[in-house]
């Protein structure tokens, strides 16, 4: 309810065809009902428009807050599931201190009655289990008058930040959990919030089952018996703000975090081989991952480091294998070496980055978009590669499944670049329809029967030359990051080298053509294009709803194909508005520089983390725009 | 079956006449064909070095990586297609100087793979810097012009702490006796590792003294760790021969029989 | 000779004063009479102009080719230093096949009467030790119908494709040097170029005593009859080609490579500390401070990889020890991790990266541009840095001065642009004046006395923070690539943040107003601008140079500071000019695409190595666009 | 003369309550005290992880690097700055994993650093995935779920090997013995390597139980290494004390007294 500033809801519009190819119905995204659920906005039949309708699709934002041990993320991801049971969708994002156990945590929920796929601007109702640490969330939690907080009785102290205006309500959920004999308050707060939001006490507890899988039937009893005390108090003490309502989704959701979809998208598309080394915010790629690929035939190895993470994936690569590895900024610094052996070589590979604060080790558990710069321009010499942006937590899966398919197919290096906020947020989707993509390599590259004449490096019409792999016979070559002949023989021949470099160069062109270039949302009588990458999209589409609240339609544009840059269709796309504003999260407007380089006029928008870009900063960037 | 000399590819190499990587050239040629190997199913993959150019010459798939990262390359490709006769070659400066973390970990691990480090002493390509292989008072190269003055890498003990489970040392001057090692590497289930003393005529040409030096000293039954050790500390560098063999579990076990794939479920609310 | 296409030598121009700041009266440079020698150009006093002057100053072009035995890479080397005895300027370069020993190898030298940095076109005189594998040279080098061939009797069989037009002289090296008992027929080479180029044998002889040094006197002494009999070979059988004039030198003059010469100017401005981990072709880089560092006090490392050499360096810096470390793409690629780090926690950091082609091991012994983008955007996050590029051999002492003294001074990374071309080519130049930069921590930068209040990272008015160094007492504090508070504690909120990063970059403002930014030469009624970067500069000024021979002149700017780009300063110079071209040794155009980052409307030319950008080529560029 | 607790530096560890590291800083602050430590004379230096925090809670200067590679840096640091005390600080996964390489090189370098290695078995910061001494069929990973599968790495025995010359093992759980330890390791020349078991509490609850089984194993006269080779493969990973001593050269070898400096003349025509 915080969104747009003034208290409006996010809207969603029909999706309208303006992009050659990018269309409903002459692509593999559309016949599979992509469009449903990669973005929150395509498919789904607007509502009304106009003024009037904000109210009509309310979102609301609880944000639950404790030390680290109170267990506040775990109420998050059970209320999430319970309210998903009611009808509403969600995002859920979980904000951490430093500290490995103890310390302040925060989980951040906003529910509405269709998908969800950005946070609001401020919170509706804060649950404080714990006052202590709180000020240190600073800016990330910020208080509105119209915040509603309901307060542990044994939270401790208010700090004095805490705006006097506010309402507060005081409930004691230790002395309950207490009196029957637990020390779980935050499962009494899961009780309280969940009867609010209309949860039966069989979700609540099928929640809790789920979330306790691993515990003895006694624990898991008691806490059904406190979550309903939690029930209780609600009906006594509601909060004094109005319930959410849910709406009618469809019959099959899920519940699944970014960094999940990202990793069954890969297995769907075929990845069988991951070289693993852990770091924040992409272990959990890999450990859902670990968990999986066995089940698949494939295998992860768990790597001494970084460096030996990518050159192991390249290995799998080179022997036929779809291979990927997953990593952030730090480990995609130390693997930008092989990925430059990956292009000469030309060996399928997909690299997964996961941003987080940059630079150096920055912050860890926070989201930034400040690795656009090395995923595009990092590795030495002349190196064509692809990059790729996941656009929304659910896009993960498809940006994924594209970027496997796209290594394969082109014998190359794809990275996909996604961050903290899309990877970590837990969310509520329609279930994505089969996976459109499969790793191959291409049958027409496959060597000719007669290995006498095979040249692994052909110059071909597509630039896409002939991969053998170990197995077939008579097609024995030594794949190289020297540069090499046609035949793979090691060359310092300027001919050579022009005739590699510029195939590399040319193969990754048929990707101009493709429709999956880019997501977008074009409004009646747009002056203007919000554009975006990665997790700025969806923020972008809620502005673009407030905007038209507001009397101001603007078209929003999300890049998933960020390099090699369709600048044509770019260009076309721009062409329809007087002004382009370029948003981003960084400090520098890393990706507003990029496209100023293939000549594009347009403004920049950019901050860095781990405050997230919210729809009320973006309209404003726009209101001033067009007013002046 | 193909003969020795059949699995040679016929680029010629760039090496300097009298370097003894032709002599593991020919080693591996001879192992093929001992090994009656498929071409099309082995694989040499190595980094980058005068000895990791090795791959293109031989009659079977190679994988010419960057430096010091062929351990990690060969074990994704085998793991990634355990039926592939993998080995991985290379030098002492990209095997133990820029590549040292992953050969600790590869003899930890214990995959199926054969790691074979032409050792010379010398960073030969880039023209004669010290390794750490190199004697502590070499000092022929401008780079360290007093020499290393470091104790001398030792790789055989290294990979013996590492937990390698073959380990042996060979010559290049000797293909027969190298080839005979190299077979029996391949059939050892698990991480081989062979040390081949391997002379650069061009910037150790001191080296030729090798062909004197080097003395026979086999250990063939030798799998006692402490054993090992004791030998290992006391040698002069030249013995060659098998020193450890201590066949342990292989990594990765073998893949459980995979059911019908199901991924999906779990995320149904 | 071959230079200019039809012919034509260099010239040089008087230094016009033309940037602000970069004047010959008001700065450091100037005042050193840096200007004399960091460029071929400025200091110099022009000549005459106009098409008549072409060939008062003529150059000439000799390549020494036979197979990696033959000793032609001696022969050139020796004979530049007599040559330079007589009185030229020269430039030497070595080209290599792939083979550490045998192969084929060249040695091509081109002598003037003034400073030479660039190489021509085409070769006036070939001298033929050994014929096999000369066409492996290729495109390298490059015969013309003028071209003089000197054959020796036992260079085996002339390959079809030399042109049948050519003249050639077939001289028996071989067997004069066999009579003597001599197997050196370079040597007798030698002596017969010597004395055509009017070289005493006391100067030959000296060339051979410097080059044989550690030889026994026998062997001297037989090597100096051999040359001396190749002097008489001279006599009776001179080459059908004016031998050209030397000029009136300097008194003191210098051989060196760019390579010594960058890593002199390293030790002259303050580095003591080095890590090393040897890489074609910045080696020789590390091996001359190894073998001199000692003297200085300092201490140079050999490393285990590019990781530890790095992170090495970067410890050194962090004790108040000014450090660098020297490497080409695939290390600068390895330690794009820790560079982050010495930006984040503001350590000074001087890394040299002399580049050679790509991508991944690529062409090891050529000379290349390609490393820009993984220079300037290489690095995660957030992480502004200074890039610098050298702009001739020469310019390597100075750029290596600066790039030391803004580490120290900004306390931050500064990557030095070199390539193969510049570092290993070998100059007759004339002596540098005293390295006018010098490491230092600003004393206004260190920490107050009171140590209660120190605090490292806090926000100046410039930017620049205190920095203390161990052994300072009272202001013990941890530099960490974690984000923190001023106080150097680790932080993760937005407001430390989004400090750091503005102060950061805000420090290297400071940059924007030095004069050593570019280089550069005027014309009158100049109407086009060819900005280069590197050692493209000198090939642009040689185009300059025949441009104006043909009636169109241009100016010519070469730029030493890439990053942070001094826009406006760049921009004044655009606007003097309606057209220009941006040149460059890749195939991306990377310079170029930055440039159009900024809004540089121009046009691109650039191909990639391993064959060198010729003054004719861009001659031919220009020319086009002005009758376009 | 300070007390041990003002070598703190007052800023609060983010440890969970328990972690073995609280054991560590403490005795680097008792050892501190014993040698009468100038704070601006001694630096420690870390890579990333739990343990490498700890720089920043000693009152001395501190460089918190990147993951992996403390002993670079600390390496830079001690050659430019002799004088300095310089002790290089981290977690096993930073030191064993990633860190692996410089391990081996640091051990045979033998610059005069002490390297300490909080040893948890496990990756503690990033949310406890294996590290190189995790236990073969520990399974409490999501990474790992059936165990690393791997031989755990032998530290004592890789330093040995690599040419450490002084090695030891300490104790979070005993902070006096281990500040003793420090002390010893500070005043050793060249190389100092101290494995210190440091328990995770919230990701290997299990080493609670270390405080029963970690016993003590003295070996402060062993200066031979066939002897500390035999030891340490016997050994159960739980001993603590000295296990080698045996100062060699360290590197590098003093400076000459340079005379006046001549740079350019060389260049000279
Ligand atoms: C990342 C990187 N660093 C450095 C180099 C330069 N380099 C090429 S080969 C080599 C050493 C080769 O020595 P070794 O492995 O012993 O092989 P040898 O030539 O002696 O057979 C080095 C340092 C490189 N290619 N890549
Ligand atoms: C290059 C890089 N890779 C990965 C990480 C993520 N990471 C941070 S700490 C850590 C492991 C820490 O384990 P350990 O060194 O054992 O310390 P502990 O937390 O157990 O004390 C990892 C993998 C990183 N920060 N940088
Ligand atoms: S330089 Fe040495 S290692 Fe390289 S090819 Fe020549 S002899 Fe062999
Ligand atoms: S996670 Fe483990 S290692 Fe990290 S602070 Fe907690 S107990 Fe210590
Ligand atoms: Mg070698
Ligand atoms: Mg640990």
């Amino acid at each position: 309810m915080a969104s747009c500033g003034s208290g409006g809801g996010i809207k969603f519009y029909e999706f309208l065809q303006f992009v050659p190819g990018l269309s409903q119905g002459n692509g593999v995204a559309a016949d599979n009902c992509y469009s449903a659920w990669i973005s929150p906005v395509r498919g789904k039949a607007a509502v009304t428009t106009g003024p009037n309708s904000r109210h009509l699709q309310d979102d609301i934002t609880i944000a639950f807050t404790g030390s680290g041990g109170s267990g506040v993320i775990a109420v998050g991801e059970m209320l999430l599931r319970a309210a998903a049971r009611v009808g509403f969708y969600g995002l859920l994002r979980k904000s951490y201190g430093p500290q490995i156990r103890g310390g302040e945590s925060a989980a951040i929920l906003r529910l509405a009655p269709q998908p969800v796929a950005g946070f609001a601007d401020g919170i509706d109702l804060l649950v404080v289990l714990d006052w202590s640490h709180f000020s240190r969330f600073g800016d990330e939690l910020i208080l509105g008058t119209d915040t509603c907080i309901i307060e542990d009785a044994a939270a401790g102290v208010r700090p004095l930040t805490v705006p006097a205006a506010v309402s507060i309500l005081t409930l004691d959920f230790t002395g309950l959990a207490g009196t029957l004999g637990s020390a779980h308050n935050n499962i009494a707060a899961l009780g309280y919030c969940g009867a609010w939001l209309g949860c039966s006490a069989e979700q609540l507890v099928a929640s809790l089952n789920h979330r306790l899988q691993r515990q003895d039937s006694a624990t898991l009893k008691l806490a059904a018996q406190v979550a309903q005390a939690g029930m209780g108090l609600a009906a006594e003490h509601p909060p004094p703000l109005a319930a959410p309502q849910p709406g009618r989704p469809e019959a099959t959701r899920w519940l699944a975090t970014g960094n999940q979809l990202a990793a069954l998208g890969a297995l769907e598309a075929g990845i069988r081989f991951v070289a693993a080394y852990p770091i924040t915010p992409a272990s959990d790629v890999l450990e859902w991952l670990a968990t999986h690929i066995d089940k698949t035939g494939g295998r992860l190895v768990q790597a001494e480091d970084e460096l030996a993470a990518v050159n192991m994936a390249i290995g799998a690569g080179y022997g036929g294998v779809p291979a990927m590895t997953a990593t952030s900024g730090p480990g995609l610094a130390l693997m930008a070496e092989a990925m430059g052996l990956a292009v000469a070589s030309e060996t399928p590979l997909v690299v997964l980055n996961v941003m987080r604060g940059g630079p150096s080790t920055g912050i860890p558990t926070k989201s930034e978009q400040g690795d656009f710069n090395l995923a595009v321009y990092g590795l030495h010499g002349d190196a064509p590669h692809v990059v790729l942006s996941a656009l929304s937590p659910a896009d993960c899966h498809f940006t994924l499944g594209w970027a496997t398919a796209i290594a394969s197919h082109y014998q190359t290096l794809a990275v996909v670049l996604s961050d903290q906020l899309l990877g970590q947020s837990m969310q509520v989707l329609p279930a994505p329809p089969a996976m459109p993509f499969q790793a191959r390599l291409d049958r027409a590259a496959l060597p000719p029967v007669d290995g006498e004449h095979y040249l692994r490096y052909l110059d071909t019409g597509s630039g896409i030359s002939p991969m053998a792999v170990p197995g077939d016979p008579g097609a024995m070559y030594t794949a190289d990051g020297l540069e090499h002949s046609i035949g793979a023989t090691p060359s310092a021949g300027a001919g050579d080298h022009q005739q590699q470099l510029s195939k590399r160069q040319r193969k990754l062109m048929g990707l101009m053509q493709s429709e999956h270039w880019a997501e977008g949302v074009e409004q009646p009588e747009a002056r203007l294009l919000i554009l975006g990458w990665g997790s700025c999209y969806p923020v972008a589409l809620e502005a673009q709803s407030c905007l038209e609240a507001a009397g101001v339609p603007v078209n929003v544009l999300g890049v998933r194909l960020l390099a090699p840059l369709p600048w044509e269709a770019l260009q076309a796309q721009c062409a329809k508005v007087s002004q382009v504003l370029v948003i981003e999260q960084n400090h520098q407007g890393q990706f507003a520089r990029y496209l100023r380089g293939f000549g594009l006029q347009c403004h920049a928008y950019h901050r860095p983390g781990p405050r997230l870009l919210t729809a009320l900063e973006i309209q404003q960037q726009v209101e001033a725009l067009v007013d002046a | 079956m193909l003969k020795a000399k059949e699995y040679k590819s016929g680029i010629k190499p760039i090496w300097c006449p009298g370097c003894g990587h032709f002599g593991v050239l020919n080693a591996i040629t001879k192992a093929f064909a001992a090994l009656e190997q498929a071409p099309e199913n082995a694989v040499l993959v190595s980094g980058i070095g005068c000895s990791s150019r090795l791959p293109a010459y031989v009659n079977s798939y190679g994988f010419h990586g960057v430096h010091g990262r062929a351990l990690p390359v060969a074990t994704g490709l085998k793991v990634a297609r355990p039926e592939l006769n993998v080995i991985a070659v290379g030098g002492d400066g990209d095997g133990f100087s820029i590549g040292g973390n992953h050969f600790l970990h590869a003899c930890r691990r214990n995959v199926d793979l054969v790691y074979l480090v032409m050792d010379n002493e010398v960073y030969g390509m880039t023209k004669g810097q010290a390794s750490p292989t190199t004697p502590a008072h070499w000092d022929h190269s401008k780079l360290t012009p007093h020499g290393p003055q470091l104790r001398p890498f030792q790789p055989c003990a290294l990979a013996l702490a590492a937990g390698a489970s073959f380990i042996a040392r060979g010559y290049a001057g000797d293909p027969n006796g190298l080839a005979q090692m190299i077979f029996e590497a391949v059939r050892h289930p698990g991480f081989a590792f062979i040390q081949v003393l391997s002379q650069c005529v061009t910037f150790c040409p001191e080296q030729a003294r090798w062909k004197q030096q080097v003395h026979e000293e086999d250990h063939n039954d030798c799998c006692d760790p402490v054993a090992a050790a004791r030998f290992l500390h006391g040698e002069d560098g030249l013995a060659k021969g098998n020193f450890y063999r201590n066949p342990r579990p292989v990594w990765p076990p073998s893949a459980q029989a995979g059911g019908a794939v199901d991924l999906r479920s779990e995320f149904a609310l």
